[in-house]
């Protein structure tokens, strides 16, 4: 089982959802983030005083998956979030040992 | 804190409040309904009762919004309660000895405090000294209203960092030391700056530029610079938590300021009509240059520039309100809003003074311009009476315009910008010995929220 | 629901919205501008005009945000809505029938609904009964600001919980059961506890203690045991979500209060100035004693607080307001500030009732104090009419300060209490039995704000 | 921008500035204090000094309350923006010749911008032709408000997307070319449609129907049509970021209005009343046929449809509420709630367009209802003067309810559709053409505050 | 050393925290997040356009353990977090390799 | 590949962001989240109940980085972060299987 952490552009939300859920994945998990990175911030002006913001809000998306599924869920991911400019974001991938269902306390790959 | 100290706390309060309760038993029952009150124009009173809520209501909601926006989430309860409490602490204040102390005949610097103590003998008949056509009572309240925003106004300055008591405990006696004395001495009978009511020194203040923005600004920059700056500044941003408040309030402050300016005529005539228009004129003219120099400066219009600017008008124009032509008004505010936009940038940065939501840079500053070119653009066309009623030696003096007039209104100035620096210092000081002023670093960086009054303002 | 039943209440409401409109028909170009109105006083007017806005916006913006900053995030809207929509509801009421059943002649207990049905005959001329010199639409007007906001204030101890369409139900009954009838006996030609007008029982009640707020907060108390507490109180922390929004409610409610109380007056004399003056002091020492308190025996003093001994003084002084000394005034609020901390904080949790704003608390105890306490404060030199009007066999008798009065207000509160505790328990057990008071657990846990009408009120 | 163009524009500035001032000098000391003020009643003036506070209430915090609460958290400030920068602009636009242009005598279409300038002539003495009992200047004041709420009620259709430059130059190009002329020939002496002063077609808008809701209405909808809808809608959900701005907005909405039809009696007698009730009962009859139609439709009644029935029914009295009965004032009410509930919800889907805060579905269509019912509806009995004012060859000619009058208003609603349509959609064409009028879609996506002014409304 | 991350209802916070201090796990880390999953979501109107809104407040708990709590820990943390009606949520579990007290450089087990 | 989870205080984050940045670190996520540990909370009292709130304001901050960084970032953190008082956080490791860059498909260490 694995767990895929995106880090995307707030308005594509929306669009990575139905590109998994497209592909049957029905779980989801999503933060509101700051990201900081190569895409540059802003600067804002209050009476004077000016401040350099450079951490921009970012959607974090978290899914949990049986192994076979993760290598699709990237693709879609990756295919719905691309603008192509900058800030665009990443995907992140590594392992889950186990997973529960707490409704049911169904455990492994039926959990998820 | 132990609890023998509380209880020894607790029974303090306590017998006060018996004390208390005891001097009022005379004048429980008194009044004043029974003197002729044929001379109460229900249109005048109507008004001076409308613009005495006007002007409450800049202090609440108007100017707790207008600050607790610009203040950090952690800090808006406390920046709020600045004000709120002095419509307690300066109400009870006035009624025991502050209208008496302000407004009662005395000497040249503060009236006599045992005239009206506990307000006795302010009732329905009017006091011809000040208004001839409102019960006594009335302008009692309206001055009042005067009285809760000033050092109120002040309390911007100190933002973020002051301990409650401490806060208290310096405006009560700012209240004795500098507002009420200055108070008496611009506009009590006998007053020494009183042009219409026998002062020495005609000094032209319409609706409060010395009494009310002139000392609270200065005060607010000495408060700044003793308590020095706020734990961070300026290296931390310090960014408005919701400047959604502080439109709200910007709002309320104008609507309010009708009541403030043009209910210090004191009746519903022309003249009333004539302050009001100058305030909303010199707002709008102050709004637009604020805005257009920023936007030239910067590139681009700040919503928050367009407020302050629309605050510096009101400000500056106060003082002048009723003695201007709208054109002239325009003026005023067309100056105050770029004058103002330099003493909040420009100032602050380079002597580095932490002055936090900026009280000196709009009131203070706009308020000294209002004075001074008042000192020119006074118009007798406007008021005859600044033709008419000064003496000297038998004959009338003309107030208007010109470079007598601006002597006296330039000694009018540096008179209570002495007064408020040192009365504030000395105070402050005072304070700083006995209590102290400042929240140790642990509560500063919690909030004053959390530290001083146990609450939250944001939950789920 | 089903389709048919809601096809069906679809037919019932056009067939209702036909016959009124018929019943209009008639009264549609009826008015009474042709009476001489050389009576009317354009200050006196202008007074009450304004009073009247004043009063409504103590409901809204004023009470809408008192209330909807103490609920949790998900409830703010409906609680909000629960005021808001009675400035619909109770003025249809009151044009239909309401203001007639109020103020038309009648018996001691109600007046004819008929008489003044859809305001016929509420016109240009003064209703000298009430106001010699305001037209008594005029009054018809400021009346019904009273009539709207009573109702709202009982919906603080009902929030976060119930039914929005039981909410409504019950209201109108209430209007209908508590409200017109008290207002009658307390106000209306004729009415039972009405000193100036032709009562047997001659209770003071300047502005409403009995009418507004021991009626509203006693009700409020029955609503709170009959409906019982909040899912998950007092377990789950359930703080104001948003504690700003009450302040600036806190700020609104003491401006309008003006109107309110000053307004009361009727016209733009004195007195009005007399009731202002009271209002103001009032609020300001009860918000300084419920400070005091709280900071003695909690160590902090809380924003909250503060704004809630204002409430608490404003409430106080309504009935009083017309009657006592400024000094007097002060008192009054000193108590209620004190009297009402303790009815808040230590009530609620002895007897484990869950009036979730406390309106009891504030309002019902407040009102309580105000009306005993005025009883022995009561000055005629404030306002001689009590000392002339009330008739006993012949002879006027003076109803100023003393035992005699205080006999007559407690009868008047015991009255009250009755009649608004026994008639809001059954009209709710009436509401209870055929469309039940309280959504289920899982529209509560979800939030009325979705699940009774279908939004959040904050989003991206 | 490059450095050169901005020195250019800086300079160009400076010298306007200049110019300006120098115009000025001649009137700086022009006051109108001379002439006999013995008519002014000080009850009137007391009345229309607080209207005009009132509607000067309803653009800020008012109406920037209402529609900020409606757009999104990243376009709050500029939406606020939109309002407030109008209370400068269009203040000085008024003074300078806006005021002349409307209320100066003229021909049919508008008055002569000079008679004015700089508000020249427009003091003390009141100008008969309009109001009788209050200063000239007091006059001047009341309808000021109005110019500045007119063109801020097109803000709504323009929000989120329109650059910030081109929203002050259509404005201002708006009100030389829409508003000026049309208010003069519904209200100014010798207008076309003036009923009361000397025009041709007689047209009843007691309070702006046509000049203020008509206009604004029909501009917000070719606006939403030429400037597109926001990019993303309606896929993207745009839901209101904070309702709680919008009722706080929507309190203030109605209790302003109370200034802006009772004030519009130009004095604090009777009519004032009138007004006064006919504005209450429309706004609370429309919030109940908003909530019970939507309740019966879509199964649950929400909370900003209360609101929104609530400004649909204060916009739709507006033109009738000097001119019908409390019943009357109801039945409009009602027909206003329904109708506009459907044109919000209904006609925007059909036709695609984005408006996005409803500007014609509320204030259009609904002042259209109340133009044209009022044809029906108005009453010689409520307002005498329309039985025996108007003349046409010697014989006073009633406008009372008919099909007559029906046709006159139908004339009146048809004129200012066509002049608001096309001068608006002319205007639009200009400036898209020469400074372009959407931000470009980073700017959008990233919000206008951002964008346009360099802020956020909401930090730490 | 492991990662429990559970996903629960927020108004479940304070059971579950109780139930994991009952077990001595003092240290907890919690944050607001949005959940999309079996459980319906629901549709707001504001002025006629309609939204449907699947994406419901959830509460993550983080906690790092030792081997040896994570059994009890995933139990107390389902048994407390469990209504039995769709939308209780999840737990997973991973491994982590290192962790260190920020106050004290301690590394470890002894760090969390 | 490892992922850097940190738990800090507020006030520390510019400062914890800039020692990253020194090591040549430019990318990190950053989320607003409640800490619950051996740091004492603080009571709230409205009208008369009080509260005791034990959940403190944090921030955790990620970052992603190649094997070879590790070390020195943990270091460059705990330096930055610590004041030495209760509730200065902890930081934790472990190991990330995959990671993508959405604007450029790029994968691997050169993703990051
Ligand atoms: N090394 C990293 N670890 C964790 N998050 C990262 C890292 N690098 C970038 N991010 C996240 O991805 C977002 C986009 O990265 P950025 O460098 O701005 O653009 P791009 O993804 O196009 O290179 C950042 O705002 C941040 O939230
Ligand atoms: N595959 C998944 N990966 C990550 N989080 C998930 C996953 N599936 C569900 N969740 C989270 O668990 C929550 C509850 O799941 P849901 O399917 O709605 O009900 P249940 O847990 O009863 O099956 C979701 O709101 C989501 O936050
Ligand atoms: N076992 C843990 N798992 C996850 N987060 C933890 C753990 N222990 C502590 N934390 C986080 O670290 C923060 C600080 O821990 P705390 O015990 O209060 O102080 P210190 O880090 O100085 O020991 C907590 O507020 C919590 O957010």
């Amino acid at each position: 089982m694995k767990k895929i952490e995106a880090i995307i552009k707030p308005f594509k939300l929306s669009e990575v959802k139905d590109a998994l859920n497209e592909l049957g994945i029905q779980g989801m998990t999503v933060t509101e983030v700051k990201g900081f990175g190569r895409q540059k911030g802003h600067t804002e002006i209050y009476r004077g005083s000016e401040y350099t913001v450079d951490f921009l809000p970012k959607i974090k998306i978290e899914t949990i998956l049986p192994d076979s599924q993760v290598k699709a869920a990237v693709q879609a991911i990756i295919k719905a979030a691309k603008t192509g400019k900058i800030g665009d974001g990443k995907v992140f991938v590594w392992t889950i040992e186990e997973a529960w269902r707490i409704r049911t306390d169904e455990q492994g790959d039926s959990a998820v | 804190m132990n609890p023998i100290r509380r209880a020894g706390r607790k029974n303090l309060f306590y017998s006060c409040l018996v004390l208390f309760l005891f001097v009022f038993a005379g004048s429980l029952h008194a009044a004043d309904a029974t003197t002729s009150v044929a001379a109460i124009n229900s249109g005048d009173n109507a008004w001076l009762l409308a613009s005495s809520a006007l002007v409450l209501m800049m202090t609440a909601p108007g100017l707790i919004l207008f600050y607790g926006g610009l203040v950090r989430t952690k800090n808006v309860l406390s920046t709020m309660m600045h004000s709120l409490i002095l419509m307690a602490v300066v109400s009870t204040l006035w009624m025991i000895f502050g209208y008496s102390m302000a407004f009662a005949e005395g000497n040249s610097f503060f009236g006599n405090p045992l005239t009206h103590l506990f307000l006795k003998g302010v009732g329905a008949a009017p006091n011809a000294d000040y208004a001839a056509t409102i019960p006594h009572e009335t302008f009692m309240l309206f001055q009042m209203m005067f009285a809760i925003i000033t050092p109120a106004l002040i309390s911007g300055a100190i933002a973020e960092r002051i301990k409650f008591k401490a806060y208290l405990v310096f405006t009560i006696l700012w209240m004795i030391v500098v507002y009420l004395p200055l108070c008496h001495m611009m506009w009590g009978k006998g007053g020494l700056f009183n042009w219409a009511g026998g002062g020495k020194i005609p000094v032209l203040d319409f609706a409060g530029g010395t009494v009310v923005h002139i000392s609270s600004g200065v005060s607010a920059l000495v408060c700044a610079l003793v308590l020095g700056r706020r734990d961070g500044y300026p290296r931390e941003p310090m960014m408005p938590h919701n400047v959604v408040l502080t439109l709200i309030g910007t709002g309320l402050l104008w609507v309010g300021w009708f009541g403030f300016n043009a209910g210090s005529a004191l009746n519903a005539g022309w003249l009333a009509t004539s302050a009001f228009a100058a305030t909303h004129f010199s707002a709008a003219a102050a709004a637009l240059s604020w805005t257009v120099t920023e936007w030239l400066l910067k590139g681009k219009p700040s919503v928050l520039g367009a407020a302050s600017g629309m605050v510096a008008g009101l400000a500056t124009i106060t003082p002048a309100s009723g003695f201007v032509s709208i054109p002239a008004a325009f003026c005023i505010g067309l100056v105050a809003g770029a004058v103002c936009y330099f003493a909040v940038t420009k100032l602050k940065s380079i002597f580095h003074y932490d002055d936090s939501l900026d009280v000196f840079g709009v009131h203070g500053v706009g308020s000294i311009v209002g004075m001074l070119m008042l000192g020119f653009l006074a118009s007798a066309e406007v008021n005859l009476a600044i033709a008419t009623t000064f003496m000297k030696n038998g004959a009338a003096i003309s107030l208007a315009g010109g470079g007598a007039q601006f002597l006296n209104q330039l000694i009018g100035v540096l008179f209570t910008v002495a007064l408020a620096g040192i009365g504030t210092f000395v105070l402050l000081k005072i304070v700083n010995a006995t209590i102290g002023l400042r929240v140790d670093q642990e509560e500063e960086s919690l909030g004053l929220d959390l530290s001083q009054h146990g609450e939250r303002a944001y939950n789920e």
